[in-house]
């Protein structure tokens, strides 16, 4: 018999095994010696077409391969020049007048211009290319016209090009912000005659990002793409920057699975994580020279609730609710610290504006306010649902309120996760009581988070209209005078919205990442934004890191 | 008409199938563990409101997750639940998901592979062929649909993994059902002028009753595992209800920070379905007539 | 045997169209749309790309549309990918998913075939026991468990093996494919225990001793061939769950395979992938189940010579 | 000095319901170039005793509680499992009962043939393989060149059989243990493998040890005879002397049970009860094959009262003639006039009304009782369905019919594998008769079981057929069986009628070749 066993199946196995037994040199530690970042990514981008993609893993790919006009500087968060060299504003603050860099050239040599410029606005901004992030563009006049089909001629757009370098852009009214919006990846320019080789301009299916095809402006060009493996992209020769660019090259993971992606970086094979699973939290905190790096994120976390049913009609309910969580207790112990309450929509400290903080963890209170909505104790309570998409930590956090509203009001609530496109139809359709909901910012301006309770806001779901509030948003704000009376403006609104409370604000994120010590230049920012060019190596080995 | 034989041993006193496989049962000991084990999880699910040390949704977020005590014997979950409360509550619906689920995918699947091997011909081509389509169907979008058409509840649940793992069941009842009716007592019992349904239940499916316990031992744990996934899609139970298989992809997340999150949970699961599985063994041997003439 | 084939090959058309019509109409009354997201998509936008798509066409006419694409082997551009084909996405994880499962199959079938043949020869022993409940073990450990378990052992404690990967550090294929095929290997465990116990009790097995042939060779030539004959008819099944079931394994070890589209493509609602991956994966399905039961009746010469007349 | 000679043998098994003696005491011998029967009924312990010898008895539950058997000055119970290895297949050789299971159905026979040469001979694979073409040549098989290469499934019961032989003697062993070779065979066949064992014993020189239940089979070729009843030895002798001057009761019991003499011509001349016309039923194997037919334009006719004997080999269409009055596998042509009614056109209800008129008792006991059915469940069922008995009245209904087919009340809750093979064809014959039926079918109801049993058997049936005043169709393959109980006599071959006539008629005067070849192939004809 055990001839015949070894014969068999054993030789085939030990083979496998053998085969198994010899790793070789680490990702980081041979990324260390040829320059080569190993970088997280979270998922496979959908695609490396800036105005057909919308997600982050593509916005990092596309930040590392192509250059706006202006590129954030990672340390200060502050627009400073990318494609164009300079601007300049006219007097009304509507026209801006971009001189683009002499050096500045695609990676196949050719020069970047603003002809490219306009021709890619009015790509992005074409209906038929269906860009998910048109809106970006909104403030250019006639965009939002054009973009919604309501005019046909794109000359009408607000952008020209005065020569071959001098690209001017016409807002329909000032836009503080409107800079920011230029390292956005939808307002970025596009090649021309790449795309044009491999069909129609506003054709979403050609190969032209594709390896061999595409030529980009950034600081690195697409070298491999590996479905589902990794995309490789080195150093772009022809960057007018080159020379501040250390990196030789860039690999990008599809990371899907935070644990696996975890572990890959305690064997070496990371340099940077896209995130750190929560449970890991206290153990990495806890490691001398820990790789652990956190920072508040542009986004807040918070229900969304439909002021339509009952009994979340009544604000004194919705008062009661946002009243009886305990927030700081829920940060610490659920969220190991990681995030900050927060008491409103818009984070704390976005270019220096704080929004209202109207309340705090009062439950005295929330069970007056209950009772003075015909609840006393919770007597009588009809009882709602809270949705969430399915997620770990949004069930962790689910359950936490659901026992602090137990404990403080009397109350049941019962929870339902739903898969992710349930889900967004059921907010979309307001079909919930109360929903989880998180929004994070495109840019750093208060106005990003407060549109979205306009009247007609797609993304209010809260039944919440306030034509006050919306004069407010729409007309007071954009035409206030300076920075003070816009934010004083903004605070007044957001004070009206918080006293309604069509939402619950729970915390303002916090990005996390695992990032290896030889990694140098990669500053932790309050957009989680990723400058690959600054970033450099100076090799520091380290054998594994011991999570206790 | 004086035959003398007697079998050796035999009982004078009659028993019927069930008494006689319990004789059979109690003298294999690894079967007689299975039961007693399995009984007693029963019990203590039943009992679980009266002797749970702690309310199931008790949480105590300033003490997290913490390793076994003297307070906590298994210690406690991310929200300073009791795990020990929390295992004696997923037990309930584990084992409820299981016996009501696998009864449910047994039912359907016997019936269907019975009756497409019974009638045979272009009967039972249009039955497997739909047993074929079902299993091609991709079953993610089948789930999620459930979930929404018909909402949320632990009777959805059941159906809906009963509905998905009858097919195999089906299968195998067919061969099992092929081979039979060509027995001689089928023939017989045709010739009695018994109606197909009669002998579909009289003579049929007792005689598979051996392939149809072992596959049941083997439905029962990807059941409780099944639905384990449902419920963390969404469909199923809901927090701060729990089940062993919630229990246990949630222990498995955490493993290297909290064990004893998967350890415990891991450990009334794997017991139950080793005392399945020796019972399962048993029971087969046990109802296995002819296999005990010696 | 050919016309045995032909048959199948043929029954299975049918099947395979209804598999389509149902998860066509299927995945369209299931609620949320490709476009969906988290931040309101405006109605213009929506109704261009839906155009892209032929999605505002009548649904009958997208159907037929969809067939007559599929008759000329278009599986359609994805949804969640702009600027790849479905052909070109199952193309790209094929060949990660099947190989996955062939050592998935190979570990079952070796691991699972050696315990199950050992238990069978002293049967309620110890050597019976101990692989038996292993295996009973490998089939209630589901492999979420068992992947990140052996990462932890192989791959971080013993540094013996990559935590990840496919095909890109030696060895990184090793402890998927023991992931993967654990399960299986259990369900071949029991299935050749049970086979070969019952062929060892058949009369020929009594002839073979009477020729004074030693027990090695009585169990090799005489009792194999007619104990693994269920495992044989298992691995065609067995195949098609390995493919479907390959998700969990390629997520935890970051394989680049075709489970994850398979599944995202249903949580992304990726239409034209949902499909095209449905088609594929049911017509391999219906191919292996061809292939193992051409391979059952290949290796049972009774059935073989039934297809050689027919 | 004897080739082997056992003495004292005793085997014990070891069950959970106690030990059982299987072999108690048990001394005999063989010479070279004899053949020594070995004869007793099932249960008697004369397998046992000769698997015990090679060591082929699954231990435990068996063991082997004393004895020594001699074989060429070596003690066979005294060998190591390596030195049996030795002997087995090369100086001692075994063929067994039933060559339907004994070859491997994975392997072509030549595969098989060879194994016991390559495992005791330095011998190449060419040469075994010529030694084997020679060998079945010399069994009889046509065309051995290429039928080497046919797998077991693709022979006749009588060929494999043939099959078996050649691989027991081609190692040229010194003793064959032949373990009933014939039956499981047709009669005919039964002789021509009788014949072929004999003949190359003979030229062989071998010994042999003929185990059967049957003294007929052995009375042609037996040198000596050895009888042996529960486990012990009741009494030996040459051919001669056990046939002659028997003195144990036992073994006269075994004498008289062999089947011969005919019954009584029964006085039944009513009109006929099932009228049988041009009945054809054929099975269809796939579009583009002709179909087999296995009935092909049968007509007779049964009278009431009368038992009519349909005899045939196996694949004379003898069984699908009865399954086919029965509607047990659909008719492709023809009638079938019960009591006047067309049952080939029955359907529904009517065709369960006269279902309950006409029953059949099966060939196998084994097959043909559910096993998860006590006696009391499969006497019941017919009862309560066709409303013979009610719910209350139906246990007294059932203990009338144990009584009735000669089964001991006490059996009621038992399963059938706790019965014997005679018992459970009483309960098989309880079940048909359960329905009142004036019509029962009997296929092979007796060619499973041993001869002592198989002439209790024929007794009841007799006498139940006389008290429920049964019209009764027999079918078998075994001319002896039928005469003893059949009033008139169709012979069937391939499927038509070849002859047709009064029992006693047939016998003394066949008028067809092959009713007479069928006469001859009685074993033991010259005994009687």
């Amino acid at each position: 018999m055990l001839p015949f066993i070894y014969k068999f199946f054993l030789v085939p196995l030990t083979l496998l095994i053998l085969v198994g037994c010899s790793a070789g040199e680490s990702n980081v530690s041979q990324g260390n010696r040829e320059g080569i970042l190993h970088f997280g990514n979270g998922s496979e981008p959908q695609g490396l077409d800036p105005h057909v993609v919308t997600g982050v893993p593509e916005s990092k790919l596309i930040d590392a391969m192509y250059e706006g006009l202006t590129r954030k500087n990672p340390w200060t968060l502050e627009p400073e020049p990318g494609a164009a060299a300079s601007w300049s504003f006219s007097e009304d603050r509507r026209v801006i007048t971009f001189q683009l860099q002499p050096e500045g050239r695609w990676s196949n040599g050719d020069p970047v211009t603003a002809h490219d410029f306009v021709w890619s606005w009015r790509r992005a901004l074409n209906p038929a290319m269906g860009n998910l992030y048109s809106y970006m563009l909104y403030p250019v006049q006639n965009a939002e016209a054009y973009a919604t089909g309501k005019l046909q001629d794109p000359e009408q757009l607000g952008v020209k090009a005065l020569d071959d370098y001098t690209l001017e852009v016409t807002l329909s009214e000032p836009t503080p912000y409107f800079l920011q919006l230029l390292d956005h990846y939808s307002t970025f320019a596009v090649p021309r005659q790449v795309i044009e080789q491999f069909g129609e301009a506003t054709d979403r299916f050609t190969r032209w990002t594709r390896p061999g095809n595409i030529i980009t402006n950034g600081p690195f060009r697409l070298t491999e793409w590996k479905l589902n493996r990794r995309i490789e992209v080195e150093k772009n020769p022809y960057y007018w920057d080159a020379d501040m660019v250390q990196l030789n090259g860039v690999v990008f993971y599809p990371t899907e699975n935070l644990v696996s992606e975890e572990r890959m970086f305690r064997v070496n094979q990371l340099h940077y994580t896209n995130d750190v699973p929560l449970d890991k939290l206290p153990a990495y905190r806890a490691m001398p020279d820990s790789p652990f790096v956190e920072a508040p994120y542009l986004g807040t976390y918070f229900y969304l609730i439909n002021t339509a049913r009952p009994p979340l009609d009544d604000v004194r309910v919705r008062q009661a609710l946002s009243l009886a969580v305990d927030r700081a207790k829920l940060a610490r112990s659920v969220m190991h610290d990681l995030v900050t309450p927060a008491w409103s929509i818009t984070p704390p400290g976005t270019l220096g504006y704080e929004p209202p903080k109207l309340f705090d963890y009062e439950p005295e209170r929330a069970r007056a306010l209950l009772a003075e909505a015909g609840y006393p104790g919770g007597k009588g309570w009809p009882g709602f649902e809270l949705i969430y998409n399915t997620s770990e930590s949004h069930r962790k956090i689910a359950v936490a309120l659901q026992q602090m509203w137990k404990d403080v009001l009397g109350i049941e609530v019962s929870l339902s996760n739903q898969e992710w496109k349930v889900y967004l139809d059921s907010v979309s359709e307001m079909n919930f009581d109360v929903a989880r909901r998180g929004w994070v910012g495109d840019y750093v301006d208060p106005n990003n988070f407060l549109d979205l309770y306009l009247s007609d806001g797609g993304n209010n779901n809260t039944g919440f209209a306030d034509p006050d509030y919306d004069q407010m948003i729409l007309e007071r704000a954009p035409q206030a005078q300076d920075r003070e009376e816009r934010f004083r403006i903004f605070f007044e609104a957001e004070t009206r919205l918080m006293e309604e409370m069509p939402i619950i604000p729970i915390y303002t994120y916090a990005s996390k990442h695992l990032k290896h010590p030889s990694v140098k230049g990669l500053p932790s920012n309050l957009m989680d934004f990723v400058n690959f060019k600054y970033i450099r190596l100076e090799p520091v080995e380290v054998q594994e890191f011991e999570v206790p | 008409m004086n035959e003398p034989i007697l079998a050796v041993g035999s009982v004078e006193q009659g028993t019927s199938l069930w008494k006689d496989a319990w004789i059979r049962l109690r003298r294999n000991r690894l079967a007689l563990f299975g039961l007693v084990l399995l009984v007693s999880f029963v019990i203590l699910a039943l009992l679980t409101p009266w002797i749970a040390p702690y309310a199931y949704d008790d949480q105590n977020l300033d003490l997290g997750a913490s390793p076994p005590s003297a307070a906590h014997w298994l210690g406690t979950d991310i929200f300073g639940r009791d795990l020990l409360t929390q295992i004696l509550y997923g037990g309930r619906i584990s084992l409820a998901v299981g016996f009501v689920a696998t009864s449910v995918a047994l039912l359907i699947g016997v019936t269907w592979g019975a009756v497409a091997g019974y009638v045979g011909g272009r009967v039972d081509a249009v039955m497997m062929r739909l047993v074929d389509i079902l299993y091609a169907l991709p079953f993610m979008i089948f789930i999620v649909l459930l979930m929404v058409v018909f909402g949320r509840n632990l009777l959805l649940l059941f159906l809906a993994i009963g509905a998905v793992e009858w097919l195999t069941m089906a299968r195998i009842m067919r061969g099992q059902v092929q081979t039979l009716r060509q027995q001689e007592f089928v023939e017989a019992a045709i010739s009695l002028g018994l109606s197909p349904v009669t002998i579909i239940w009289r003579h049929l499916v007792p005689n598979a009753l051996g392939p149809i316990i072992v596959y049941t031992t083997l439905t029962i744990p990807s059941v409780m595992l099944l639905e384990a996934f449902l419920s963390f899609l969404g469909l199923g139970v809901q927090p701060p209800q729990t089940s062993w298989g919630l229990l246990i992809s949630y222990g498995a997340e955490t493993m290297e920070e909290y064990p004893w999150l998967l350890i415990f949970p891991g450990m009334a699961l794997t017991l139950t379905l080793f005392a399945l599985n020796f019972l399962g063994d048993g029971l087969r041997d046990a109802l296995d007539v002819r296999g005990s003439t010696d | 045997m050919w016309k045995f084939i032909a048959s199948r090959l043929l029954q299975a058309v049918p099947v395979i169209l209804a598999v389509i019509t149902v998860t066509f109409f299927l995945v369209r009354i299931a609620p949320g749309g490709p476009f969906d997201s988290e931040k309101a998509v405006i109605p213009e936008v929506k109704a261009a790309l839906e155009a892209q798509y032929r999605l505002d066409q009548p649904l009958f006419q997208q159907y037929l549309a969809y067939l007559g694409d599929l008759a000329q082997g278009e599986l359609g551009p994805s949804f969640k990918y702009p600027g790849r084909s479905v052909n070109e996405l199952i193309a790209a994880g094929l060949p990660a998913t099947a190989e996955l499962g062939l050592y998935a199959l190979l570990v079952a079938v070796c691991i699972g075939g050696v315990a199950g043949v050992l238990a069978s020869l002293k049967p309620n022993t110890a050597q019976d026991y101990i692989p038996m409940s292993l295996a009973m073990i490998g089939i209630c450990m589901p492999t979420f468990l068992l992947g990140p378990l052996l990462v932890l052992l192989f791959g971080i404690q013993l540094e013996w093996l990559p935590v990840s990967g496919w095909g890109e550090m030696p060895g990184d294929k090793l402890l998927p494919s023991l992931t993967l095929g654990a399960a299986y290997a259990a369900y071949v465990a029991r299935l050749s225990r049970a086979g070969m116990l019952e062929v060892l009790s058949q009369d020929y097995i009594r002839t073979a001793r009477a020729k004074g042939l030693p027990e090695w060779q009585v169990i090799t030539r005489h009792a194999l061939r007619g104990g693994l004959m269920p495992v044989v008819t298992f691995l065609g099944p067995a195949f098609a769950g390995l493919l479907a079931g390959s998700f969990v394994v390629e997520t935890i070890f970051q394989i680049p395979g075709l489970g994850r589209f398979y599944v995202q493509a249903a949580f992304n609602r990726d239409y034209t992938m949902i499909l095209g991956t449905t088609v594929f994966l049911s017509t391999l399905i219906v191919l292996f189940n061809l292939a193992s039961d051409v391979l059952a009746a290949w290796l049972n010469p009774r059935l073989r010579s039934q297809f050689g007349e027919a | 000095m004897a080739l082997l000679s056992v003495n004292g043998l005793k085997v014990d098994f070891t069950t959970r319901n106690g030990v059982t003696h299987a072999v108690d005491d048990v001394s005999f011998s063989v010479e070279k170039g004899e053949i020594t029967a070995i004869i007793g009924e099932s249960g008697s312990g004369k397998s046992v005793a000769c698997y015990s010898l090679l060591g082929l008895l699954p231990m435990p539950p068996a063991s082997i509680e004393g004895g020594s058997a001699e074989f060429e000055g070596r003690d066979l119970l005294r060998m190591s499992e390596a030195e049996l290895r030795q002997v087995r297949g090369r100086d001692i050789a075994m063929i067994f009962q039933d060559p339907m299971t004994c070859l491997n159905p994975y392997m072509t026979i030549g595969n098989q043939l060879v194994e016991p040469l390559l495992c005791h001979r330095r011998i190449s694979r060419e040469e075994a393989r010529q030694r084997a073409i020679e060998l079945l040549d010399e069994v009889g098989l046509r065309d051995p060149q290429t039928t080497i290469d046919q797998y077991p499934h693709q022979f006749s019961g009588g060929m494999r059989q043939r099959v078996m032989i050649a691989m027991a003697l081609i190692n040229e062993p010194k003793l064959l243990i032949a373990d009933e070779p014939t039956t499981a065979l047709d009669v005919t066949i039964q002789a021509q493998i009788l014949r072929l064992l004999a003949d190359l014993q003979k030229r062989r020189d071998v010994g042999v040890i003929f185990i059967s239940h049957d003294l007929a089979v052995v009375a042609d070729i037996a040198d000596s005879i050895v009888v042996m009843e529960q486990g012990r030895v009741v009494e030996r002798g040459d051919r001669q002397a056990i046939f002659e001057r028997a003195e144990h009761p036992y073994t006269r019991k075994l004498l008289a049970a062999i089947p011969g003499g005919s019954k009584a011509p029964s006085a039944s001349t009513g009109e006929d009860l099932v009228q049988v016309r041009n009945l054809c039923t054929w099975f269809s194997q796939g579009k583009h094959h002709e179909s087999v037919k296995a009935v092909d334009d049968v007509s007779f006719g049964i009278r009431r009262g009368e038992i009519l004997g349909l005899v045939g080999e196996s694949g004379s269409g003898k069984s699908t003639i009865g399954r086919s009055l029965l509607r047990l596998v659909p008719v492709t042509s023809g009638e079938v006039l019960f009591d006047g009614v067309d049952v080939t056109a029955l359907e529904g209800k009517a065709l369960k009304q006269m279902r309950r008129r006409m029953q059949m008792i099966f060939q196998d006991p084994y097959a043909s009782l559910n096993p998860r059915m006590t006696v009391f469940d499969t006497l019941a069922e017919p009862l309560l369905l066709h409303g013979i008995e009610s719910r209350k009245s139906v246990e007294q209904g059932v203990l009338k019919l144990m009584d009735d087919v000669g089964l001991a009340r006490a059996f009621i809750r038992k399963y059938p594998h706790e019965f014997s093979g005679g018992q459970r064809q009483r309960i098989a014959i309880g079940r048909a008769l359960a329905t009142r039926p004036e019509f029962v079918i009997a296929d092979e109801p007796v060619s499973a079981l041993d001869v002592t049993i198989q002439a209790q058997i024929l007794e009841l049936m007799l006498a139940l057929g006389q008290e429920y005043g049964l019209t009764m169709l027999f079918v078998s393959h075994d001319l002896a069986v039928v005469r003893h109980i059949a009033d008139r006599i169709i012979v069937l071959y391939k499927g038509r009628i070849v002859e047709e006539g009064l029992a006693e008629q047939l016998f003394e005067h066949p008028k067809e070749d092959y009713t007479r070849q069928l006469l001859e192939s009685i074993p033991g004809r010259q005994l009687l």
